[in-house]
């Protein structure tokens, strides 16, 4: 071990020229567009606050039960309860008041059943001056006209890409979804249409059933998973997309420990995501994480976040060893 | 040794209704054959399958109780279950009271008594001395007076027409209970322009308060903030509060 | 509860005419195509066995680390080890003869590059008489022709389909993967080319990182991921799956207890995969979760799985409660 | 409270070298600053990342350590580490010996010693005595001589080319030891033939006997089959397994 150095590692880091002075960003949904808890999380330690994905009209949501813990994360479909994009405008910009003189940027999140209706909520969010937009084409919730999510298929996710590019000219992260054969092929088709930054990833669709009723414990029949059962997919998926395109990456899926950060990082995240930390170790999550990846860094000499950044990426060489034998052949 | 993994702590569990008991015109008392680990204060979530789920008080814990008081369509489905039934729950959720001696109010408004017997027995556990102050719109919303005295506490009832104990509301029979001293400590539910107007009586009077909020809850897990009330969230930093700090108290 | 009627439940299934007498099959790729371990789970409980993928030229398989317990299930990357197909009839042969006392039809299992490969796999296992025959198109740990597998979109795995229906008339049961958009719409595709089953699922792709070298685990870099996380995306897959078509399902995907079972079946099952369930639980593990399935229906009243199955299909009445409120809209 | 969540038993731990220890030609003793809690005879995963990952029996538990031959690339890549070093573990896998008191006879053949003085001090420190036949090629592959000697343990030898010892094989030591009587329990590890002749030998005097296999490993959990040795898994079932039941032992 190295003697601890007196000064702090740098934690700052950038997205699509907007510096975050932690890596830590609160994840789309969690808690709401409610500017003060947009605040308390941005007082607690992250570096940029998602506010919840707003949708062109108003949403109710599904009926409970629309989260449950399962020992192994969270499975959610709250089916995005939100006000509505224009009554999301004046939350936005009571949220960007509070938080400039934290210094924490806000993105907003926006979703569509449209391409077309992309572009209008953009336009429509952008009025309350986000320092990002968001583009939330992977919610496994709602439907999209073609009944798949437009998270699907580089093709359809292009198409929405260009849309809200060609609506604001604030920079713009698009969020993709883990369910697709080729998660890097729908990151090049949109960074193509030029979005400046990703998020990866949304949820897992999944489902629970209770075995007593024989019926999905959740209303909506299946939700998300979130949390600790996403990280590997959410790992796996940010590793294939920063060797495919070179936009900053906000890795997000299971991150509940300042290890679990690096390891996001080490993957190839410019910066980390932060939900369901929250349900395991409360509103201070944010905090101890960002203590836990101080310390960590601190322990073993890294000044900064680049030093860590993009490490599986690193080819190894397996040529050192000898190959495995082939199995089977001895047996009686 | 079968290695059979543990389930999660806050999965549903599938109860069947014991006991079923008429408290009022408008509220059953369930006993169920499941536990829980709770203290007074914190609430589960009671699902039906295929119907919905919704927050309750826990109202007793040895047996697991809810008192159930009907006012729309999920509390009507849970009144039509009789015992036998099956009703699944999950938690507990929450922050509760915190339990100390000395003597303590506690002022439940119309089914916000539901937390206030079970922390009655558990002040009473820990040496402490129990008045009651029950209001409701009239005697068939008023719960848990007749709990109340056979606990061994004062009861003070209002009710707002009249039909027993004093006419007004709650807080007309608490202001002079606290304005008298004596009271060391204030616990309350109900309705939340009750709980604001307890809030600066105990802030006037100088008396330490934890007051038990509602809101919409969606997650019940602190995540959606579905249930956000002044900057907290009532169900993980609540539903209890302490006032003046605004802080949540219990464990 | 009722009174325990005296009669034990039963637990047999059909999977496209082969009748099994416990609903619990060995995954494929567990305990390889060994005909001792093969014999070993149908003595502990499994209704039928899987052996482990073969493809036509052997594989020995990446190097180590090929498997994981990342404490929420298994991530491996064994990369398909097996002495080739020639080599696996009489593997096969072997383990059908010691299988055959037990009544515990046998399931071959194969890969291949190409769509004609899959054909010729089929012809010569189909040399060994196995009951069934698996086809996997979703190992995530291999590469296909056109560098996806072929279980990622509709026309690839009906291609495979159709080519392993025509080199055999041994009923054939298609392995499916999760993470593709719409896994009905795959399903649909090969049961319109004629498999008699599915399989569902397939591991997820997933990736660990270890912090301190910032490498990723396994050697082969990414993994599929089995167990306990898996469970979730499983019962959506096998739900959805249920829903659109109407052959047998091999529910498989973090199978852990009789529990877990019954939720599968619910799903819509018409039996259950059970792999990685032996790392916990260890060999015995088919006779513990028999034991827990059989001793819930029992105490339940069930006489038999038919009365569980696809419960999670039923309609529910969601309009009987009042819908949930704007959000937002009082924040002040 | 910062409720961090517990990390799997099964993960890799980044461990430091802190002791390295020539003990013959080819062997390598490592002591690392990690802890595992195991039992002689199992076994743990040593990973290089970026090169590969092999099992070793655990020679000691504290310090932890492992006895490392230098047989092909891997271990050629272990025996360059320095104190100082990382290498990665995880573990422990497999079951192992047993411990009882009485007489007990370890046989080591060339680096099948390592968990063998690990298993002498537990024997000891349980009331038992122990005899140690440690067999190899020639004296650049005996190993632990001198530590058994330590312990106090009559130690015997026997080498292939005579360079120490006995000229011959271990099996031509333990077998008078056997047929002399006395000997209640043997624990062996070595290679293949070395334990096929040993369990003959014990079968034929009677002597109860544990005996560690190797196999070609992968998941090292027991899942993929690969080290399967007479329809069992040497990672899981074994790689301890009594004669003459052929079942696993220890805990
Ligand atoms: C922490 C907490 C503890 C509670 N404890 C009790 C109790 O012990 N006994 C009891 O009878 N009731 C209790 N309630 C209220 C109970 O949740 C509602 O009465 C119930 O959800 C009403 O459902 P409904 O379909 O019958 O009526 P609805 O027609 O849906 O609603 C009637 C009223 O209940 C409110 N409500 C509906 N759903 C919720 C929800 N998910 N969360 C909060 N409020 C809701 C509505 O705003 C409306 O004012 C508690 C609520 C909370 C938040
Ligand atoms: C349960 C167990 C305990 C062991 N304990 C020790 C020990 O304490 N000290 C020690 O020096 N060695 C031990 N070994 C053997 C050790 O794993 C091999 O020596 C090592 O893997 C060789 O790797 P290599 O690249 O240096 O040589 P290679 O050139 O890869 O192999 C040399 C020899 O080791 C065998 N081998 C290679 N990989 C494995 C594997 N994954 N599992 C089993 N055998 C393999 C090969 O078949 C060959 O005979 C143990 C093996 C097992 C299974
Ligand atoms: C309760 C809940 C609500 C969510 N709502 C949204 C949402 O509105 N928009 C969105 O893009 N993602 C939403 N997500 C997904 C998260 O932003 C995040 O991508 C996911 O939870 C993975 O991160 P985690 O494991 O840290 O929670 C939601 C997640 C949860 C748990
Ligand atoms: C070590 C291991 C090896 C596997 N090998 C194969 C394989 O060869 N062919 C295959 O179709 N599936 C293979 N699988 C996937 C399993 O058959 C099964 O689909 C998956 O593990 C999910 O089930 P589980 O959660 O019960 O393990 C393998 C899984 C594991 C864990
Ligand atoms: S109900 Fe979701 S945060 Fe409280
Ligand atoms: S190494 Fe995989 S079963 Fe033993």
């Amino acid at each position: 071990m190295c003697a601890l150095p007196s000064t702090s590692p740098d934690l700052s880091c950038r997205i699509a020229g907007v510096r975050l002075r932690s890596p830590l960003v609160l994840a789309s949904g969690i808690w709401g567009t409610s500017p003060s808890l947009l605040v308390r999380a941005a007082r607690s330690g992250a570096g940029a606050v998602t506010a919840k994905t707003c949708t062109p009209e108003p949403r109710r949501g599904h009926r409970n039960p629309s989260a449950v813990d399962w020992g192994h994360g969270l499975l959610n479909a709250m089916g995005l309860p939100n006000p509505g994009a224009e009554e999301e405008v004046s939350l936005l910009r009571t949220a960007a008041k509070a938080l400039a003189p934290l210094g924490v940027p806000l993105i907003a999140s926006i979703s569509a059943d449209t391409v077309k209706d992309f572009g209008a909520a953009a336009a429509l969010v952008a009025q309350a001056e986000p320092s990002l937009i968001e583009v939330n084409i992977s919610c496994p919730n709602v439907q999209a006209e073609h009944g798949e999510m437009f998270a699907s298929s580089a093709r359809s996710a292009a198409a929405v890409t260009a849309a809200v590019k060609a609506s604001t000219s604030i920079p713009c992260i698009v969020k993709l979804s883990p369910n697709v054969p080729d998660i890097a092929a729908i990151a090049r088709a949109v960074v193509a249409e030029g979005a400046d930054a990703i998020t990866a990833i949304n949820t897992m669709p999944g489902m629970l059933v209770d075995a007593e009723s024989g019926m999905p414990v959740l209303a909506n029949r299946s939700g998300g998973i979130s949390g600790a059962a996403l990280k590997p997919i959410a790992l796996r998926c940010v590793h294939e997309i920063a060797a495919a395109v070179s936009v900053p990456i906000i890795g997000t899926g299971g991150v509940l420990t300042g290890t679990d950060a690096v390891e996001m990082i080490s993957a190839g995240a410019a910066c980390v995501g932060v939900g369901t930390a929250i349900v395991g170790r409360g509103a201070e999550a944010f905090s101890f994480i960002l203590e836990e990846l101080t310390v960590w860094l601190r322990e073993r000499g890294y000044a900064s976040l680049d030093q860590i950044r993009g490490r599986t990426q690193r080819p190894c060489s397996p040529s050192v060893t000898n190959r495995p034998p082939i199995p089977g052949t001895h047996v009686s | 040794m079968s290695g059979a993994p543990r389930e999660a702590a806050c999965q549903h569990v599938a109860a069947r209704i014991v006991e079923k008991t008429q408290e009022n015109a408008r509220t059953v008392m369930l006993a169920l054959d499941a536990a829980l680990e709770c203290i007074p204060g914190q609430f589960a979530m009671l699902w039906l399958p295929g119907v919905d789920e919704k927050p309750f008080s826990i109202a007793g814990a040895d047996p697991l109780s809810f008192a159930i008081s009907r006012v729309g369509p999920f509390s009507e489905r849970v009144h039509a279950l009789e015992p036998g039934d099956r009703i699944w729950i999950r938690g507990p959720f929450g922050a509760g009271f915190s339990a100390a001696p000395g003597r303590a109010l506690l002022v439940g408004g119309g089914y916000g008594a539901a937390p206030l017997a079970f922390l009655a027995r558990a002040l009473l556990a820990c040496g402490g001395k129990v008045d009651a102050a029950l209001g409701a719109r009239g005697v068939g919303d008023l719960l848990f007076v007749k709990r109340f005295r056979d606990l061994g506490a004062a009861v003070h009832v209002a009710t707002e027409d009249g039909s027993a104990g004093m006419r007004g509301r709650v807080t007309d029979v608490v202001r002079p209970l606290l304005r008298a001293g004596g009271i060391d400590r204030l616990h309350a539910c109900g309705p939340e322009a009750m709980l604001d107007a307890l809030a600066s009586l105990c802030t006037e009077t100088g008396t330490p308060a934890e007051l038990s909020y509602e809101a919409y809850m969606r997650c019940g897990v602190g995540i959606c903030g579905s249930c956000e009330h002044n900057e907290r969230l009532v169900c993980r930093d609540g539903p209890v509060f302490t006032i003046p700090t605004g802080h949540a108290s219990g464990s």
